[in-house]
């Protein structure tokens, strides 16, 4: 394992702390590095509380500040966060309107939040984030998974409530977007674990994971490298059958990287993708291209895909001053 | 009042497997399921003390909050959950028909907790046919329930997984136990071997 | 060698016709993908062209836009373009002011610029940028190389461009950025050229390249893998004594990850960074981390800093609008 | 006129050996040496047709100028202003003592343009000794400077990298050939061997 690290124990916070002093301005750490909370919380607003297990930055730290999260609790790498770290931030972000979780939609995350919401005395709300269309939906599952569409989520309700809407709106928005929003990735190499210290999964040196989880999690398929243009098929091809928009619809596309993988590549695939959309007759109305939902230093990419009306558009535009996305402001 | 050896030998045996249990996630889930319960182990043993002072249902309960709040994760809340819930039911010191309806209690709350049920491939695949030996009575009881804890955990391997982060795995699921099960194969084994040892003749004294 | 690719001779076309769709409200491509231009040049105001081999995006595209760079010359991977399309850059951008070329200290950047320079017909100047400390300086070599630090100058005498200073002025900032900047890098992995398909060079699993340059050229030494704090030492401390700075100092300091490196690694050295200049009671007035100057997917990140007072500071907080960085606007 | 099957070995060489020149480039450079060669020999190959009908001197400038807008790198302006530089000073037909001249000017023009010497491990270091040769002239020059080219090629080895990327490599760079270097080997030994094949037995017509 080669990482720049001094112990696999302290790794966490001691990022954490350079996190924080990376971006005093925007953020201030808590008591014991249980979440990053906005430097200056809105009095009156929803305070909008996002985590998981670290090791997808910047998800979900780095989209704290304004006009998006309110705090973040990281947990251990590819860990869900404790109740405790939800409560900490919850007491220390709230200002009265209540709180809005954004959980990721993971039987860990599921579990450690919705035991945070019992506790808390303010008013809640959940939404829950399953963009990954990779693995069907059935009746054995989980479900989906939560992965990047998390951002999407996570920036149009936040712009929503940094301009005042109510908790219950905020919790339908989330819910619409979410429901407008879908995913898939690949993986060309493993990630790995810095407390396991080896990778998560073997692959071969001509193999992809075809539908990979943001942990290095197995897909729906290992198959033979294929060319960009035919992973841009294939995964916009099961995004759309998912979504089924009608032509001229307006979309918002996210090209993520996991992390290992070089922005040329990224912008080679959004020109794959945006041959495809352009054939369904789909309008690219936002295009986002780079690393924000991360597997640690995982190889490959997600493409998600959201479709947007004048509102979203509206609120993805609006100004958010984060360490990760900044624009607006 | 609680009993520390036998909290200090299953903590231990946890952190003695931790590579196994890493593996075992790396197979079929994300891998750090070793971390995730050699973290709790960790945070149970450094309050060895308080615990020595506790009672049985006491012990149990802090136990409980230290996994919850330091474990995060899947297991940070099931194993909670559960040792909390066992905190409550249990009358100390308990009985084997007593451990087998605090365990029922505790099945259920991780059904209402989790949403997962018997047979998809979880720890209460363990917990369930334990209870059913525990509930059954009769002799040999900490041996019995030993060998049904290991022979339940390399079970799940043949089970198809449909909730946890194995759930995205599907079919590919099959073959590899399910590293949750194997955690508490081992804590409950490292339970009946304590007892056993102690015990002896006193097959009963599960 | 895995990588989201079609075609190795159509990789950098296709990257730069995504890159252009994905910024089209910022950025207009060039005919036949010559160089990446401002969609609204600025009457009057002297034009900043950089460019160099491509493999280390965001650099230079990623910075063109308000406030930065109006033109940037992709080469093929790691291979400096040619004056041809500095000449067609400085055709599309020039307003009459004059052309400024950023030009990072390689042979081969350095010789097509010049070439560009002479046969040019508006009034130019060139602003070289040799920051990197990795390799002493001696009569025996070409001089320092131009890494990390581009950005800084890029992006301070972009703010400088912007507010209408002259061309001589720009020149004479972007010199004296240059020298008040350092920076040093270290490598972990190789990264792979699409078109050698091998990787630049081997390395053992134990083994990190002291000094490694952004194309992944052979530094300092190759050592055993040190942790994160010895590596921080090593970096800063030549970079320091390349500066040799008064305590008080305001710095900026940029932690650079080379592609292949996560954030979460990248913001653990800038905790181990910060305590180092901390100890120097140097001030870092300014933070950036990110995978800005890359190299490929190499694995290993670079330390930047850069001495700053109230003017120089102004100008790096200015408003910027362009794919890679962006702010105040 | 342009001696378009000269043209053409000698640019199929260097798209023939782009693997070595790759990996030569990959020990104490970044790479690209190869591919940048490949990459200005197809831009020639592409213009066979053009420069079959000019003279030798319009199509050195043509090559000379298709170098320069394709290649990029070091190469591109080097190569590039090598053969314009030979395209300015070559009488056509050229002689051995005329060609030693042109060579000098393009080894100042080189220099001039790049900053490098001889000695420093560069292309310098395998023109340079050529045209001594060429200036000497004597019997059977086309085989003697083909091994000159390539001996010097190979002596570059010996050499500390002083210019260019492998400057940076400071003595690691002590034992691998400069890979400019083997390029303009590869040239001057395809040309060489082209008019030897031909010529014979006049040695003299190099
Ligand atoms: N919904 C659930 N109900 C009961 N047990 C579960 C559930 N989800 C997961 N588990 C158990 O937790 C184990 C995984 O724990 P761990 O790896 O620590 O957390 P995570 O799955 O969040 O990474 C599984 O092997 C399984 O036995
Ligand atoms: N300043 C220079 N003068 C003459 N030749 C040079 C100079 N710099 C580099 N070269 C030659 O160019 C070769 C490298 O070319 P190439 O790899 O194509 O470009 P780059 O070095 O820009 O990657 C070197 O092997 C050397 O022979
Ligand atoms: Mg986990
Ligand atoms: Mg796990
Ligand atoms: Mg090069
Ligand atoms: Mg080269």
């Amino acid at each position: 394992m080669k990482k720049l690290i001094n112990d696999v124990e302290s790794l966490l916070s001691e990022s954490l702390d350079g996190f924080a002093a990376a971006h005093a301005d925007i953020v201030t750490l808590g008591e014991g590095g249980q979440f990053v909370r906005r430097r200056s919380p809105k009095p009156g607003k929803v305070a909008l509380i996002s985590g998981g297990g670290s090791g997808h930055e910047p998800l979900h730290t780095g989209f704290v500040g304004h006009g998006m999260l309110d705090a973040a609790c990281p947990g251990q790498v590819f860990t869900s966060p404790t109740p405790d770290q939800m409560l900490a931030a919850a007491q220390a972000v709230d200002t009265g309107a209540g709180v809005l979780f954004i959980v990721k939609n993971y039987s860990g995350d599921m579990m450690n939040f919705q035991m945070a919401a019992e506790m808390i005395d303010c008013d809640n709300a959940t939404v829950i984030v399953n963009d990954d269309v990779a693995v069907e939906n059935s009746t054995y599952t989980t479900g989906r998974r939560g992965v990047a569409g998390t951002l999407i989520v996570e920036k149009i309700v936040g712009a929503a409530a940094e301009r005042g809407d109510g908790l219950a709106a905020l919790k339908a928005l989330g819910d619409s977007v979410n429901k407008a929003t879908a995913s898939m990735g690949v993986a060309l190499t493993s990630c790995t674990v810095p407390a396991a210290g080896k990778p998560t999964f073997q692959i071969g040196a001509d193999e992809m994971e075809m539908g990979v989880g943001i942990h290095g999690e197995p897909g729906r398929r290992r198959v033979r490298l294929a060319s960009a243009d035919d992973i841009a098929a294939e995964l916009s091809g099961a995004i759309l059958k998912d979504l089924s928009l009608k032509p001229g619809q307006e979309v918002l596309l996210l090209v993520n990287g996991f992390g290992g993988t070089p922005l040329m590549e990224l912008y080679l695939m959004v020109n794959a993708v945006h041959k495809i959309l352009d054939g369904h007759r789909l309008k690219i109305a936002r295009c986002l291209t780079g690393s924000y939902v991360t597997s640690l230093e995982m190889a490959g990419c997600s493409i998600t895909v959201s479709a947007m009306d004048a509102a979203t558009l509206a609120l993805w535009d609006a100004p958010v001053h984060t360490a990760a996305l900044h624009w607006g402001m | 009042m609680a009993d520390i050896d036998l909290i200090r030998n299953a903590t231990q045996t946890l952190i003695d497997h931790v590579d196994e249990l890493t593996a075992l996630d790396q197979a079929i889930g994300d891998g750090d399921h070793g971390l995730n319960m050699r973290r709790g182990a960790l945070a149970i043993q450094a309050r060895l003390d308080e615990l020595a002072g506790q009672s049985l249902n006491e012990a149990l309960r802090t136990m409980g909050m230290a996994c919850m709040s330091t474990i995060g994760g899947s297991s940070g809340p099931v194993f909670g959950t559960l040792l909390v819930t066992l905190g409550k039911e249990l009358p100390d010191p308990p009985t084997a028909a007593a451990l087998a309806g605090a365990l029922d209690a505790g099945i259920k709350a991780l059904t209402r907790l989790g949403k997962a049920e018997v047979g998809q491939k979880t720890l209460l695949d363990v917990l369930d046919p334990v209870q059913k030996v525990l509930a059954e009575g009769g002799g040999q009881l900490a041996g019995r329930v030993r060998d049904c804890a290991f022979a339940s955990a390399d079970a799940t391997a043949a089970m198809d997984a449909i909730k946890g982060r194995a759930s995205f795995l599907g079919e590919r699921a099959l073959g590899h136990v399910d590293p949750g099960s194997r955690s508490v194969a081992l804590i409950i084994g490292a339970i009946c071997d304590g007892l056993q040892s102690r015990a002896q003749p006193t097959s009963q004294s599960a």
